[in-house]
Formats: structure tokens, C-alpha cells, sequence
């Protein structure tokens, strides 16, 4: 079966066949695929070489932890690939971007209101957790659409703070 | 003489303490709030008292509660470890005034150096260079601070006069910058201490951040385990650290020792405790402050001198003398330390929480890990990040580099992430395998995420391993496959499959 | 020079070879049976290959596909670790024609030294003094052995020339009892090493069993890392070694490291190897055998000389001198090891079997632990019993002693049974805290299953344990309380519910 | 709720309350008893000592390790305990002695035959595993019933190999 897989800009056609083999951008590799003590964690035998990954999917996105590097990997089959071909559908994501407490904490200060623009890599919320003030910074440009949270509240984890267009 | 101790703390430093208790046939009494009733320092005590609910102030902080569970509990010291009570004069006061030992320096030392103004000023009078900065008394306004602010120059940095590890730590490029920084600084001094004051100190460039460890017996003795490098910093928090310093040669050892000394004695200073200097690219060094408490790092001076730090802590609040004079004390090899915190490298550093579900310890010849976590262990957004320390011993640098690196590749923590891939990426960067760094070098010229033809070979890699998840994920669903429950945690290939089955 | 290193070993003993060769900035290549496949030695290794099913002579014994591999992988040498292939001069004879570097004594040394017969006459002739018993070759058939029995005199050892680790041994306390020993002891030799062959040996009576561990490089210089108490032993299975021996002091410490020396000298000897001594209580000491390989317990003499054992193996493989001479040696303090084994010690130590559901290992300063499993692998009966050990330093014995004790109280192992409560009542027991014991002292005088208050005191606390875990999984049985998931791993009653409501 | 926990012949009377408490031989204790991590793993705080004990449970007998040591309990509600006294039932177990193998291995010798008389201690199989040839015992006393094995047979865990009564 053939997949597409993107990581940022480069993609690799991988095509697995059950016979314990993979064709990788043409090359043709053994491969002896194991995960360990039921964790996420997969020991894999390419060609005789040993790797260890630790591997979570959120939505889309494979995220691949292997010999200390992080990898974000964008699987699709040929069908996602022609479907989303045609209808042009994009990657990255589009449209609002929601920001959503990545740990419990209390919300210390909000450097930016309703209505504000603000550019990639500014400050859009302080939150404290583990006696760290930790600075939740806006992963692209655009304008903050709503606010839900005010300076002293406690948030839970993944609860929504602040929305950007 | 006291048989039985209490351990005002948590985590690691718990345990390590437990450890010291333990091999010198002394009881151990833990103490833990009601998130922390499965932590190791719990099930490792004799005995455990609950404190309360899981903020620090409702529990950890509750130094009245923790007095009276001591004399409950019998036990006849305590031993506040590090953060918490560890630098709270009033906490030692009320510990002896309870008829209890408290295992550290007296009160009056506490308050000399808790207080950075004054502990500035009395080391100064004593003959120890200090940073230019604001002198005196701690507790300025906040008009007084910028009226100095000028006077000292900028770039300077706000630090809490209650502070220790960074916290409450800002710096300041010019003067209107300077209302917001300071609350900030505040709000997070208030936090982690209890007590909002800051002061300002000149912002030296290019300059290490290198401590003495010293310790003093009440026999008056005083000596000195020699040097532990502390540049590697983020956001002032500590990351790495290693002993001795490379940057550190015998002479100038010898001289930061003995005013390390100078430094303590000027207090009258019991028990173990920490002098921090700032030493600049000429080799001029100035005292920062001094922690009086056990330190985060203080396995790597262990293992370069030999000495059990914590277990002569306990000796030296038993009223014995210490075990070694100056002249005993000689480095062996070199040691680093790791600090593993749950932050996320690829995430800005954010803490992480959850449970860990999988724990693999490296381990072997020269490494050693003090942790006071496990699989199965919930982490909470409650207490600080730090939930291993990791800590290699080698002959020379280069082999405890070495063997670090090897360590860092064994660790296996799932569940939260950690920052291990940061230190995989420091160590093996060559300004940082040759000894060239400052107090900057992680903020300004280490890149953590480079790319080299290393990331371009994984690449592939790591596109094989999420599209072999990926199929399997598909293929289970569909179920296509039925798989015994054996081969649900253990994916097998036909072609594999039947060569397992000859 | 190789720069590739094949590692012809599983378990524990092949991670520590890993280890070293990662520290040298080595490649690593694993063999692994069907069993082993998410062995630690697997996953740490840069590459690993199938070596076939899980009996030990269709896998880890099969030194031609093993060399077929370190070819095909383009290993430059190979490391054979203990037991399996290690001391077999046909497997290093194979792996030097086939061009590679075996990491370890030249062929011609394992022959001499692996015919126990062929060895003993040697070192005879060298000088140094052996146990009496068969002399010449090993070949013997029953009827030779049966004729030499009543010379050497009873009771007597039936040992297999082939021998090492007490495998393939029997005592003999008459000459009726011969032929039936002899049948078990060439069955066990047979199965253990594909060798039948066995001899005679007088048994010494109130003997320790202390042994000197020697390394030479190819330049002609051979030193000796002093020596290795090994009394503690159980059915000839070491369980517990210290170093340096407490019945050992500096003089006859030199002379039997001098002898030891002499006797690797008489076979031209490479690289490390261990020569056992028999020492009775007027301190003469007899060559017993020569295990010319890495020994398990390895690990105490690198904590006491600091020399790391296996890097020195590599390094003298790779044609480079040895980096000490004898004067550099010195020994630091104590070690002691405890081999942790899957065996019930409840159960006349049968061996355990089963997939580790926990394991929390010890650790903090002086402890190391070698170890080749994981919470979540699965204990196999293909291979030997032995999962970790646990070794310990200390300034002092006593130190060493203590730690080991609270060592052992840390370690959790779930899923199968261990001997830690065997290790644990070593460590209290009076006998092995003076040092006086030789080796029948376990089998003959220290009693496993003892009496004393400390067990009635926790007979209740265990009547109290199991009668909870009753109440408890009746209360669930009769689903009078429905429990949250959380609950279900964490039964509280209401009135600490409420507590912790507060 | 009222237990009778019986190790040897030492019996004890352990009296649970939901109150967080409980009363053993007239003793008044407050505990905290927690399982740890989903192990068969305990923490327990028994006016404030702390344990910790592994468990496991065959039949009847409650196996406890605690502190390097191991104790069979048997626990009993009153009612089963009257019940077994009133029917004179006996803890020990009676009649016909199974001896199973207590891991997978290979039968290399059985120094008994069928009918033979044995006393507790005698070695009835010899069973090879890990490499070492390991002694099965007898129990008690008594007489071989019968022989399920013969030397050299392979053999699968809890595998019946011979019979006493």
C-alpha cells in the first residue's frame, strides 16, 4: 500500500508490502516493526539498523520523537492525496486559530485585547504552572478575535483561552 | 543526639535524603500533601504524615503544621532539603524554639544572606568583592529602585532579596522598561517566596556563573569542596552543570575557596551551604549570593571529592566534627549533571503534566540518577518541573561527556515530555565540548533546533516509523487483521511472522 | 583498527559491552533469538540481527552464523561477554580466521586454561600451588575417575574441565555415590557447555573462594586489579561478591596478585581474565581455574580501582598498551555486588519465569545497577536466571554494607519472584558483617527462614495486609461501592475521602 | 466488618470500619491503604508507619511480601470461619498432592517410581531450566501415586508431572 508522507516541505513516497519489506523514494528496505511493553514506543529494524521511536498522533500530524529530534510527519494514502489535490486543501491550518491551555495554571496576564493584531512569536497570555511563568506565544500573524479568560483565573488543561483570525 | 528526622520536602531531594538517613541507621518521617500520597519520599519513610491540599502554601509551606508533626512523630530534627522552608529563618527560629534540630545554618545566618542587600553588604566588609548594585537594606520601594537603576546603568538585573534559583529574576535594558519588569519580578518573588522585595545588581557580560560549596562543622571548621560551573542557564534556571569548572584553574580555586570561606565565616556559618560568584573573562569574580541550603547540584561535587554532603550535613547538626580538613579534600575525574525537568525543547520549554507510563533509568559504570518519580507516578502542575537528575561521572571531561551523551540516549521517560533532547543537542555541540561558554550561551548562541545532514538522514527515518504507525492504525480498524492479544502489542509482518514460526 | 564491534551476548552483560563501545564512539552490532527481540541489548545497540529460535544452541551457540553476521554487518571484532561462546577456543580460533578481532586471550590461552586437567598442570609447572586432585588431561572416562577417586581421597569435587560458574559440579563423600554424580555432572557439563568431560578435585573444607582479576595487553605487560571475595556461593552459584576480600590483607594480597599474574604469564595471556584461588583459614592459597573471559562480577573491582574493565579490553584489542601499571593500581573503598536472580527463594530457589509487570531500581550515590530487562520484558526459562546486579561502594565495608541494605529495600521487581529477601537477610545476618564465612556458609549455616521479633511484629502488619486486600476485593466482588476509574487503583474510605475533600 | 487472619498457627482478629480506621487483636489503628501505580503493589499507613507490600492471592492463601519477608495469611469472614469449624474443615490441604512443574523445562530425572513411599523433602523430579537442573520436593510425607512424565520430556508451566497421597 503507498503513502505519502510531508515532513515541512519534503515528501517521501513509502510503499509498504506485507512481506516484511518497505520501498522507501525507491529505495527497498527490510523492515522488522515492533512496539515495546505496549507503549508507544516502536523499536525498528531497517535494514539491520536499530531505531527507537517514541511516536503520538494529534489530528493529522504524526509526531515522531527519535534519537532526541522531534519530527512532525503529515501521512497521507494516494486517495487523501488526490482528494485533497483537488479540492486544494492546504496543510497547514487555516482559518481561526484556537489557543488552549497546554498545562493546568493560573493565568498571571493577557498582553493583548480584542481586536489587536499581532505578529508570530508575540506574547498572547502568562500563565503560571510549576512556579514558572510561561509565555503562550501566537504561532502566526493575525488578530485576536475574543478573549475568554481574565488575569487570576485558574484554567484547566486544554481550556480555551483566546481566539486569533 | 537525635535518632529520628523529618524531611520538610519532596521529589528527589526527599529521597536523597531518606537515602543519607537510612545508611546512617537514623529514621525518616515524610511528610506530603494529598497529591503526593504515592510518591517515592512516602513509600520510602518510615513514617508519613498528610499536610493538606496540594498547594505549596496549604502544605509544603505549612512550617506549623510541620513542627508539630515532628514532635508528634518524635522525631528530633529536620531537614528541609532545598526551595520550601529550606532558606526561611523564621521557620529555623521556630524549629529550635520546638526543642528541634534544624539541619543547616543557624537563623541568624539565614536572615544575613536570605536578605541579598544585606548579604551583600556584610560579605563586602569582610573583604569579598561583590557586583556593583543597590547596597543595604532589601526591601526598597519602587521609586528607590529606579532612582538607583541610573546610578548602577544598564543593562541590570532584578532579583528578589528573598530569591534563590532565578526565580523573581528580570533583566532590564533601559530605565521604561523597568515599572513592568519589576512587577513581574515581584509577582513571581511573592510566589515562590512569600515575599515580593527585589533589588537591582549591574548585569556583567561575558560572565560565568561559577559556586563554591562549603561546609562548616560547630567546632569551628570551615573548609571548602571546591568549584561547580552554573552557566548553562535558561531564563536563569540552571540546566547543566558540572565540577569542577572548566574555566576554573588550582590558583584561582584556591583563592575563590578561601574567600568562599571568608564569605561564610563572616555570618558564623553552620552546616552546608553555597557561595555563587560571577566570574568574569579576565578571571575577576565577584560574590552573587550565597544559598544556605543543600544545593540542586550537589552530587557532582560528591563525586569528584568523595564526599556524602548530605549524610555530613546530618554528622555536623549531630555536633561532630567534620570528617575531613582542606588539606583531605582532592578532585577526582569529573562530574556533570543533567537536570531533567517535564518542559517541553520543542514547545517554548512549557511544563508538561500527566502520569508516567514509562520510566527507563540509564545506568552502569559512573552514572548515577536521583529522582523521585516512577512509572505510574502522576506529575502536577503543583511543584517545580525538576523530576530526575541526571549525573555522570568520568576519569576526565571528555569521558563524562561521553558517557552523558550515552546515558541521555537510554533514558526513556513517556508520558510527559521532558527536555532531554536539549541536553542531547547541548552535549554535542563543540563550543560546549570545549569548555567556551558564559551565563548567555543558551539564550544567545546555542541553536536548538539546527538543521545538519544528520536531521536530513532521520527525516526519512522518522516518515518510515509514522507511516508504519499509520498503516498499522488503518489496518487495525478496518480489521483487516485479527491479531492474537500477544501480537496487539507486537506487530508482526507475515514474512516475519512464518520465520518465527521454523 | 575496528571502529565496529559485534557483541556475541544478550542480557545484561552484552548493555555493558554496548555501553563501553558507545563510550569509545564504537558501533554496536546485536544478535538476538526470537525471545529477545525487544531486549534492552536489541534496542540499544546501532544495529541488530536474527540469530534464530530462543534455545541457546540454535542462537547465542551459533558462532558461525554469528561471524557470518559480524561479516555481512561489517564488524571489525567481536566481543563474546561471558558464558555462550566465551570460552571456547574454536569459536576465537573461527573469528580470527575469519579475519575479525576477538576481544579477549588468544585461542591458544582458552584451550590450555579451558581443559581444567590441561590447566592445572600448567600453572603447576609454573610454580604456582593447586588443589590436589586429577592431574594431566581431562578426557577422563568413568572408570579412570573412579580408580583416581580413592587416591585423591573424599569427600571430593566431580568438575567439568569445560566448567565454569559451578555448572556441570557435584561433591562426592564416598566412592558408592560416584557413578550416579558423575552421570549428573557430565549431563549438566554436557548441556551447559557441549562438553562432557569432567575431574576430580579435593574438596578443601572451611576454604574461601577468593580470586584475582588480571588483564595483559600485547606488549607484554600483565597487572592484576587485586582481588574478589566469592564465598557467598549456593549450590557453587556465586550470589553475592565483595572487593577487595576482608580476609585478604596487603601481603598476601600481593603474593597471590603476583602468583595470578604468573599463571596468566604461563598461557602467554591476552586481555582480561580471572584466576580463582581456594584460600584456607591458615591463609594457603590454590589455583583453582581460570575463567578466561570477563567475569560477571567485574563490576566491584572497577569501583574500587576506578579502571574500567571493559573500555581496557577494547583499547588492549585494539593493540594499545595498558593505560596503568601495577604501582598506579590503588584500591578506594568497597564494593560489594548481589546478583539478582529469578528465583523464589521461598521455594528452594526455583528458577521464575514471566513478564516484568514493575521494575524500580535503586539508586542515588554508590549505587549502580547492570541490568538487562525493563518493566513490560518478558523473563524466558531459555536463558540463565540472572536479570541485575546491584553493586554498591562505600568508604568503608560498613558503609558499603549499609548501603547495599537500603539499596536492596528500594528495589521493586514485579512479575516474577527474586532472591532480594535472600540478599536482604544476607546483609543482616551477624556472620557476613564481621566477614566470617567461607563457602559452605550458606548452605550450612545461615539460615534463610529465621525467627526473630522483627517477624512477629510484622505478622500482624501482614495479617492487617492481606485482610484489606480481602475486604477489599469482596467489597468490589459485591460492587457495594462503585469506584471511579481513578478509585479503582486508589480505595480510600469515606473518612479519608472526606479528608481529602477539605 | 470482622476478619480472622491466620499465618502458622498464630491467629489474629482484624476488624475493618469505613472510618479509616481499623482494630486488630483490640488494638485501635487509623490507616491508609493504597494501591500503587495499578500494581499488585501496596502503600499502607498504619498510624502513620509506613509499609509497603506486594500481594498476590492463590486460592485460599493471601501471599504477602513485606520487607524482604513472606507471609501466607488466610483471611476469613466470621461466617466462613464457623462455618468451617462447625464442618471441621482443615486449613491444610488433604488428600491427593498434584505436583505441577513450576516453570516451562525438561524432565532429566525421576529418582521415584509409582507406589514408592517418600517423606517431605525427597526430590520426586528433576526438571531442568535456565540452565540449572533444579529439585522438585515433596511437600509431606506419602506415597507416589502416579508418574505423569518421563525423563526427557519437554514440559509447558503447571504441567501436572506426578501425583502423592
Amino acid at each position: 500500500m503507498k503513502y505519502i508522507a510531508t515532513i515541512d516541505d519534503r515528501s517521501f513516497e513509502i510503499d509498504i508490502n506485507e512481506q516484511g519489506e518497505i520501498i522507501a523514494d525507491g529505495q527497498r528496505l527490510s523492515v522488522d516493526f515492533h512496539s515495546v511493553a505496549d507503549q508507544p514506543v516502536y523499536s525498528m529494524l531497517l535494514n539491520g539498523e536499530s531505531f527507537e521511536a517514541s511516536v503520538s498522533t494529534r489530528e493529522m500530524t504524526v509526531e515522531v520523537l527519535l534519537r532526541g529530534r522531534l519530527f512532525l510527519v503529515n501521512v497521507e494514502d494516494e486517495r487523501q492525496r488526490r482528494l485533497r489535490e483537488t479540492t486544494h486543501m492546504e496543510l497547514e491550518q487555516e482559518g481561526e486559530f484556537t489557543l488552549a491551555a497546554p498545562m493546568p495554571g493560573m493565568v498571571v496576564a493577557i498582553p493583548v485585547e480584542v481586536g489587536q493584531s499581532v505578529e508570530k512569536g508575540d506574547n498572547l497570555i502568562i500563565l503560571e504552572s510549576m512556579k514558572m511563568q510561561n509565555e503562550l506565544k501566537a504561532p502566526r500573524d493575525g488578530k485576536v478575535s475574543g478573549v475568554r479568560v481574565s488575569p487570576g483565573d485558574s484554567v484547566d488543561q486544554n481550556q480555551v483561552l483566546l481566539t486569533l483570525i | 543526639m537525635f535518632t529520628k528526622v523529618l524531611i520538610a520536602n519532596r521529589g528527589e531531594i526527599a529521597v536523597r535524603i531518606i537515602r543519607a538517613c537510612r545508611e546512617l541507621g537514623i529514621e525518616t518521617v515524610a511528610i506530603y500533601s494529598d497529591v503526593d500520597r504515592a510518591a517515592l519520599h512516602v513509600r520510602q519513610a518510615n513514617e508519613a504524615y498528610l499536610l493538606g491540599p496540594a498547594p505549596s502554601r496549604d502544605s509544603y509551606l505549612r512550617g506549623d503544621k510541620i513542627i508539630e508533626i515532628a514532635k508528634a512523630a518524635g522525631a528530633g530534627a529536620i531537614h528541609p532539603g532545598y526551595g520550601f522552608l529550606a532558606e526561611r529563618d523564621d521557620f529555623a527560629e521556630a524549629v529550635q524554639d520546638a526543642g528541634l534540630v534544624f539541619i543547616g545554618p543557624r537563623p541568624s545566618a539565614i536572615a544575613a544572606m536570605g536578605d541579598k542587600g544585606v548579604a551583600r553588604a556584610t560579605v563586602a566588609a569582610a573583604g569579598v568583592p561583590i557586583v556593583p548594585g543597590t547596597e543595604g537594606i532589601g526591601d526598597l520601594s519602587d521609586e528607590d529602585l529606579l532612582a538607583v537603576a541610573n546610578e548602577i546603568g544598564f543593562p541590570l538585573l532584578i532579583k528578589a532579596t528573598a530569591g534563590g534559583g532565578g526565580k523573581g529574576m528580570r533583566e532590564a535594558a533601559s530605565l521604561d522598561e523597568m515599572p513592568g519588569l519589576i512587577k513581574s519580578a515581584r509577582r513571581e518573588a511573592e510566589a515562590a517566596f512569600g515575599n515580593g522585595n527585589v533589588y537591582l545588581e549591574k548585569l556583567l557580560l561575558d560572565a560565568r556563573h561559577i559556586e563554591i560549596q562549603v561546609i562548616a562543622d560547630s567546632h569551628g571548621n570551615t573548609i571548602h569542596l571546591a568549584d561547580r560551573e552554573c552557566s548553562i542557564q535558561r531564563r536563569h534556571q540552571k540546566l547543566l552543570e558540572e565540577a569542577p569548572s572548566p574555566f576554573v584553574d588550582e590558583p584561582l580555586r584556591q583563592k575563590m575557596g578561601e574567600l568562599a570561606c571568608r564569605a561564610a565565616e563572616a555570618v558564623d556559618y553552620l552546616n552546608a551551604g553555597t557561595i555563587e560568584f560571577l566570574v568574569d573573562k579576565d578571571r575577576n569574580f565577584y560574590f552573587l549570593e550565597m544559598n544556605t541550603r543543600l544545593q540542586v547540584e550537589h552530587p557532582i561535587t560528591e563525586m569528584v571529592t568523595g564526599v556524602d554532603i548530605v549524610k555530613e550535613q546530618i554528622r555536623v547538626a549531630r555536633g561532630r566534627k567534620l570528617r575531613n580538613s582542606q588539606e583531605d579534600i582532592t578532585l577526582n575525574g569529573w562530574a556533570i549533571e543533567c537536570r531533567i525537568n517535564a518542559e517541553d525543547p520543542y514547545n517554548n520549554f512549557l511544563p508538561s503534566t500527566g502520569q508516567l507510563t514509562s520510566v527507563i533509568a540509564p545506568s552502569g559504570p559512573g552514572v548515577r540518577v536521583d529522582t523521585g518519580v516512577y512509572a505510574g507516578f502522576t506529575i502536577t502542575p503543583h511543584y517545580d518541573s525538576l523530576i530526575s537528575k541526571l549525573i555522570c561521572w568520568g576519569e576526565t571531561r571528555g569521558e563524562a561527556i561521553l558517557r552523558m551523551r550515552r546515558a541521555l540516549d537510554e533514558f526513556r521517560i513517556l508520558g510527559v515530555r521532558t527536555n532531554i533532547p536539549f541536553h542531547q543537542k547541548l552535549l554535542a555541540s563543540p563550543r560546549f565540548m570545549v569548555g567556551q561558554f558564559d551565563t548567555r550561551f543558551v539564550e544567545e548562541r546555542f541553536k536548538f533546533e539546527e538543521n545538519d545532514e544528520e536531521q536530513e538522514r532521520l527525516e526519512i527515518i522518522a516518515a518510515v516509523v509514522a507511516t508504519l504507525v499509520t498503516h498499522r492504525a488503518t489496518q487495525e480498524a478496518a480489521q483487516i487483521i485479527r491479531q492474537s492479544e500477544r501480537d496487539t502489542s507486537n506487530w508482526k509482518w507475515v514474512g516475519r511472522w512464518e520465520r518465527m514460526q521454523r
